[in-house]
């Protein structure tokens, strides 16, 4: 039987996809009814469990054979560090292949499985958990002990005893199936798993684990995103999201003067036009060109070149004015890095910030001077900073050219400025800015993925991040069956330049680089715009 | 090891025993003589054989001989039908049972007018018997599938051998009785079944077998089973399952003791109805009466689902 | 309107309780549907919102009247710590008057209100959401961009557009009162709570702040449960029964030897019947009643005598073996104040428990030595202790009496030795261990509960926790009509002990103390056992 | 502020306006005098009134002499057949507008034909007017009820100082037009229709105003209502609940003009269909008629529910 894949949509390893087993279709993720099972489930049953590895890599050797589904089964008889292990090491074996979790899904696991790129579950726990008296809900409940049913599914409502327990066990499956599936669309999985893993300790664990796999969750993951950070426990520090950009922003960061100017974060975004900051930064006027700003938040921390770059605009922090040990010191270890080139530091701050900033000095061995007192914007402290920012070289840093060409060089890992040659100039009420080369839109800052959106002019000159199609003309969605070649360096989300013979346009990537090689069907591209090569 | 112990047999019951030949229930001797054992066992042992742990390298025949004396005795206390002796391995392998022992226990037999000698064997092994003693020889088939057999239980003979030693026993006169494994490592549960199913189907459609014992997995001690069972990797087969083998086999006589049964190292169910079920079975052993396993517990329903449970999840769910 | 309120059960705040308006009764948690309101939504009407007392205390003083119902109004004007603050103050009004908090109940945040003590919701932000295209489930959906429901409600399944939406997000909110209802009866609220907190940053900030008042939650904790704590969450270490737990061990902790030796935890409960905790104490022999042992876990640290003390048989930590700074931080301050009285300590830790260790010794300025390497329990770790405590002075400490005079202090607050005059033996198979005096029980270990139970010969000689009943025979149940007195320091789940001129006997509270005497209906005390007072 | 300001009106426009005692539509100009405003305004103005913004304690009569000058000229260009003068107080306080003021006022309508003079004045100051000059006087009742207007709204005078006032005007022949406030602050929607519908009930059975102006909250800058709003306790009314007042209203003649409608901060629906509802609103004022009302948008159903809603959450739910 052989399986093909169509990709749907991605959010990091977990998708939406249809698999069509010799015409019948399946969207996943997916739940597979054992009581009534499709006609692919011989490609699922293999003699032994993926995991007797462990215990006896030469039964293994003889007794599993790969088949046309990536098969993650017996993962009950492991501990969870082993589990995390065994599916990183099957879903890299494909990146089109189907994957199942083999009798574990329950409610409480799916999602944390969908992340690692699980695409198939069946409903084997579901039933065998009716036959012990458990009861799925958001907490695995007793059914004997239930006065009242808190469902109203089907089940619950027309069943009763053993059938109620094995077809309302099922739906939650199910339930739980679909809401990660709307979820992947919604590009915000990642907030849903790290609650979800907070209901058991293993699966604490496994999240926890997982987020030490870098470099595999790395490979799928959307650089931008529509979907808010909702950076509410612990394992939020360690998320892709937070963890990628507080790395890239160190690698693209250039700043253009010695002294940094170090700012609280603000509840609105972008900061700058939050009140705090619209009134600093109206009161320094021309003065606050003479220095680099780097907003300090939690788990965030950032040059203000980065603001309006994902997930700066998407992010939102509870905020109870009490910063924890494990905050401070997360968040100054990264504001160490970041000033480490400047020979001095304004720090306008107060409160957990101040405590940030005290470690992040005492790691660097720098020095500086803080200018707040009684709130960022007292009367005393605006005249503190602007008298302490007058004593600093004069300079012009221009706000707009370095927020693009930071966007930019984060976004596509190439010099704006030389390859503009200084002709760009800027329009747009910020943070809806463009930067036009000959009077023409060249980029423009797209707010709600954090963002650059590349117009056709800027689209011949970027050589990163190029897809090269096979001759026709893209419409719409272009299929992986029509790509050639993918830069590697690709995710999913980011802003792609594709080309043929005839066209050459701009989209966003629904796949990474490597996926639209290797699959044959799927949504490769969303195509934004194009235009037909000149012929000189 | 103290000598005592080698002049001992490892154990000796007096049992009820179905004369399936003659239709009638009688009383048997079992013993368990303590030999060096399974040539097999300690070199590439069967899966979930555990019977070296009742062999012993040092057993001289000297030492046989101390054993089969107590035998003797017991044998003249309860003057059994039928006598059924045990090696832990292969009665006909010399290593084990040399010539000289074994004609002392075909004169025993005859000696107390035993009409009946019940030995076992592996195939290779099976190349003589005393004409006049009625024999039955039974031999650990487990499974007419070679694959089953020898990759999964990792027995090490092909069907082809027991044919061969079948027929060679038939010519001489001696019975065969074919031991079948319900549920070896990494079968599950419906595939065991099903497994067992075909071995009885073929074993009674070509008469390759004058009788069937099923042997349902029970986890010994120093097993490689007993490892799969303690990370979490086997259950020993439901009752159930060995009751609707039953139901479902053939012409053929066919008989189970489920060796542990209702416990969690053997064939169990809920616990609950484990009793009850282990007892039908053994009555039907007796009586090849179908009507015995007319039987019903909850769990009934439990275990149709284990079927498919197991199936897909290559493991046993613990909850 | 009169209401009268009968308790049914209790978690912390969190009740189940019913409500009888003129005839009309009510369970709850219950959820009132606003197209279809009961007769006593009279009670619950105001004409201004409670919170209103924040913007203009006079508008609350003229407008505002207390009425049968404590209202929590107007919650969603003010931020989430003033949430907090208005909760508790309301709530504390009066014990037994329903609580409802208008128009702000969503599937999110019915379990965090419950365990407020909120008792009524309404369908208000259901509906409202609904006409906004809100769809509820675990996380709240955007109903247009469904493309299948994840749900199998009746609304979903036999509904369409608004109906189906009003309908169905009304049914969620049930389903989680429901859900809630059975969290209480399991006595397991906090652990729901500490997940659903996580959906949203506001919910994370009232549960922090939340944990800032401790005055309140204490008055209503039961400190001894049948539940398992699981701290999969920073909140975890901030919960009421881990907090109450390690402060009351603190207060009445006597160590009898001057050595302490520190152990690492198991993942097993008690800790004594662990694998490696039994290798250790085999080997020692004798030689541990020498020490006074500490085991040190996350977020629990506690002498050996509490191991059977709840929570600490009932928790199940999520463990990577990484001690983030945080863990290590909050448990070292703890075991610092354990080990003040010490000598001298003997450390026989790794890893991350090294590090707690030697910042409780930081902090203390001990000194101590470090026994292990390679594993606790190594031949190497196991020799070094033993020739560590070889040295330290003999002393012949008994297991069983200690650990009973630490469990009956902390839970009566009295001095055991003295009480019974040293007359008491022990028996039984740990940790199924009774005290007796004469050959008749006194005690036993509830391991159940992680309490001790007490038979009548030593339920005489407690003259704390005890309850004056009427002059009737006790039986089953004794409700709260029945209670004429009773010690104001009882928490539901407590071993009480009741008397009248007749009978005296011990039971398990289900309520407050104060609450038995404000209340005048619902279930005070369920009778464990009792005799008719000898007369002399 | 300049001078040249306060000799200006704060606004003058020609509109449209019912002439209901004869029942046809008439050209109209409204002037909004800058007067001293109203004496209540600064010490103990009412919750949602923001009028006094238009007002200046520096005003003189020659100010107002000016004022009166500029709006001569108006009626002039324009000829109208009404003339509306409001003064963001009351017409008949002397410290707002002087008796010489107001006489100059009357001269003028009768210099220029003018069939009607409406002005504004709260009760206690309606003691006298000139016979000659059809006039009708606008009174703030806002509601029947004491409760709402003392307490809610804080008008400070009771409704027998209104019916006194109503009493001597149309004992002197003057049409009395009553002002009803739709949804004071801390009345839900359903609330405040209720009460609106049982002011105009009790003033249209007892024949205590010649028209009814009702007028649904509107946000006005530096009101304790913008306050409410701003902190989200207050939302204005829905223009469906103005349909629903004016759609149960009695034989009185109702008008209403719903300021700011369809806006923020104004009475207003889903925003979609509020252009199209407002129109039918003062074509109803203009008309009277009852069908311009049967308007349908899906917003209908979430006012409905909004009814429910905000009678329990005392609050509009922001989502």
């Amino acid at each position: 039987m052989k399986a093909t894949c169509s990709l749907i949509k991605r959010d990091g390893w977990a998708r939406i996809a249809e698999f069509d087993f010799n015409g019948e279709k399946f969207q996943t993720p997916f739940v597979i009814d054992i009581e009534n099972p499709p006609e692919f489930i011989d490609e699922i049953i293999n003699l032994v469990p993926y995991s007797i590895k462990e215990l006896d890599p030469q039964a293994f050797e003889k007794f599993f054979v790969e088949k046309e589904f990536l098969i993650a089964s017996g993962l009950t008889a492991v501990p969870p560090s082993k589990v995390v292990e065994l599916l990183i090491e099957i879903r890299q074996k494909s990146l089109t292949k189907p994957m199942i979790a083999t009798a574990i899904a329950t409610p409480q696991n799916i999602p944390l499985l969908c992340y690692f790129g699980v695409d198939f579950f069946d409903n084997a726990m579901a039933i065998a958990s009716a036959h012990k008296g458990l009861y799925f809900h958001e907490r695995v409940l007793n059914f004997d002990s239930l006065d009242e049913l808190p469902c109203s599914c089907e089940a619950c409502r027309n069943l009763e005893g053993l059938e109620l327990l094995k077809r309302h066990n099922t739906i939650k499956l199910e339930e739980q199936a679909l809401l990660v599936r709307q979820l992947i669309r919604n590009e915000s999985l990642r907030n849903h798993v790290e609650v979800k893993a907070k209901t058991q300790p293993e699966l604490t664990v496994m999240l926890r684990i997982a987020d030490r796999n870098y470099d595999f969750f790395e490979k799928m993951h959307s650089r931008f995103k529509k979907s808010i950070v909702y950076p509410t426990t612990t394992e939020s520090f360690t998320r892709m999201e937070v963890s990628y950009f507080l790395q890239r922003i160190k690698e693209v960061y250039e700043p253009e003067t010695k002294v940094a100017l170090l700012l609280p974060c603000t509840a609105k975004k972008p900061y700058s036009l939050s009140r705090t900051h619209k009134t600093i930064l109206s009161h320094l006027g021309n003065l606050i060109k003479r220095v680099d700003e780097i907003i300090i938040s939690s788990p965030l921390v950032l040059p203000r070149e980065f603001e309006l770059c994902y997930p700066a605009m998407n992010y939102d922090t509870p905020v109870t004015g009490h910063w924890s040990g494990e905050e401070i010191e997360f968040v100054a270890e990264h504001l160490s890095s970041l000033i480490d080139s400047f020979d001095y530091i304004i720090a306008h701050v107060e409160g957990g910030y101040k405590e940030v900033v005290r470690e992040a000095l005492d790691a660097t061995g720098k020095d500086a001077s803080f200018t707040a007192e009684n709130g960022v914007t007292s009367k005393k402290s605006m005249e503190r900073l602007k008298e302490e920012l007058k004593n600093v070289e004069d300079c012009r840093k221009d706000r707009y050219r370095s927020l693009f060409e930071h966007m930019f060089r984060y976004q596509f890992d190439l010099d704006l400025k030389s390859l503009t040659k200084f002709s760009m100039n800027f329009k747009g009420r910020y943070p809806n800015i463009f930067a036009t080369i000959n009077r023409e839109n060249a980029l423009r800052v797209d707010t709600v993925y954090g963002m650059l959106d590349v117009y056709l002019p800027m689209a011949e000159k970027i050589s990163t991040y190029n897809v090269e199609i096979a001759d026709f003309e893209p419409k719409g969605t272009i299929f992986s069956a029509g790509i050639e070649w993918a830069d590697e360096k690709i995710r999913p989300n980011d802003v792609v330049i594709f080309r043929n013979s005839e066209f050459i346009g701009v989209g966003r990537a629904l796949m990474s680089g490597r996926e639209m090689m290797e699959s044959n069907k799927g949504y490769a591209v969303s195509v934004k715009r194009k235009t037909r090569i000149q012929s000189d | 090891m103290a000598l005592v112990m080698l002049n001992k047999p490892v154990a000796l019951w007096t049992d009820k025993e179905l004369f399936w030949e003659r239709n009638r229930v009688v009383d048997c001797i079992t013993v368990i003589l303590r030999t060096r054992g399974c040539y097999r066992a300690q070199r590439d042992p069967c899966r979930m054989c555990g019977y070296s742990i009742d062999s012993d390298a040092n057993v001289t025949d000297k030492n046989l001989e101390k054993q089969l004396e107590f035998v003797e005795e017991e044998i003249k206390k309860r003057n059994p039908k039928i006598l059924k002796i045990f090696t832990s391995g292969s009665f006909f392998d010399p290593r084990e049972t040399s010539q000289k022992i074994r004609k002392k226990i075909y004169g025993m037999v005859k000696e107390y007018s035993i009409e009946k000698l019940i030995v076992e064997s592996r195939p290779e092994f099976i190349r003589s018997a005393d004409p006049e003693v009625y024999m039955e020889v039974g031999i650990g088939l487990e499974s007419v599938n070679d694959f089953v057999r020898n990759e999964l239980i990792n027995k090490g003979f092909s069907f082809e051998e027991y044919t061969e030693a079948h027929d060679f026993l038939k010519s001489i006169g001696v019975s065969v009785k074919a031991y079948l494994l319900l549920k070896p490592p990494f079968l599950s549960e419906k595939e065991a079944i099903d497994d067992v199913l075909n071995s009885i189907n073929l074993l009674d459609r070509e008469k390759l077998a004058d009788i069937i014992s099923i042997n349902p997995t029970n986890i010994q001690k120093g097993t490689y089973v007993e490892r799969l069972w303690y990370k979490g990797y086997f259950r020993p087969p439901w009752l159930w399952s060995a009751v609707d083998v039953l139901k479902n086999s053939g012409d053929t006589p066919v008989i189970c003791d489920p060796v542990a049964g209702g416990k969690a190292r053997g064939p169990h169910n809920c616990y609950k109805c484990d009793g009850e079920v282990v007892k039908a079975i053994k009555n039907f052993s007796l009586t090849q009466n179908r009507d015995v396993l007319n039987l019903y517990c909850d769990c009934i329903e439990e275990w149709k689902d284990y079927m498919l449970i197991e199936r897909i999840a290559r493991l046993p769910l613990q909850l």
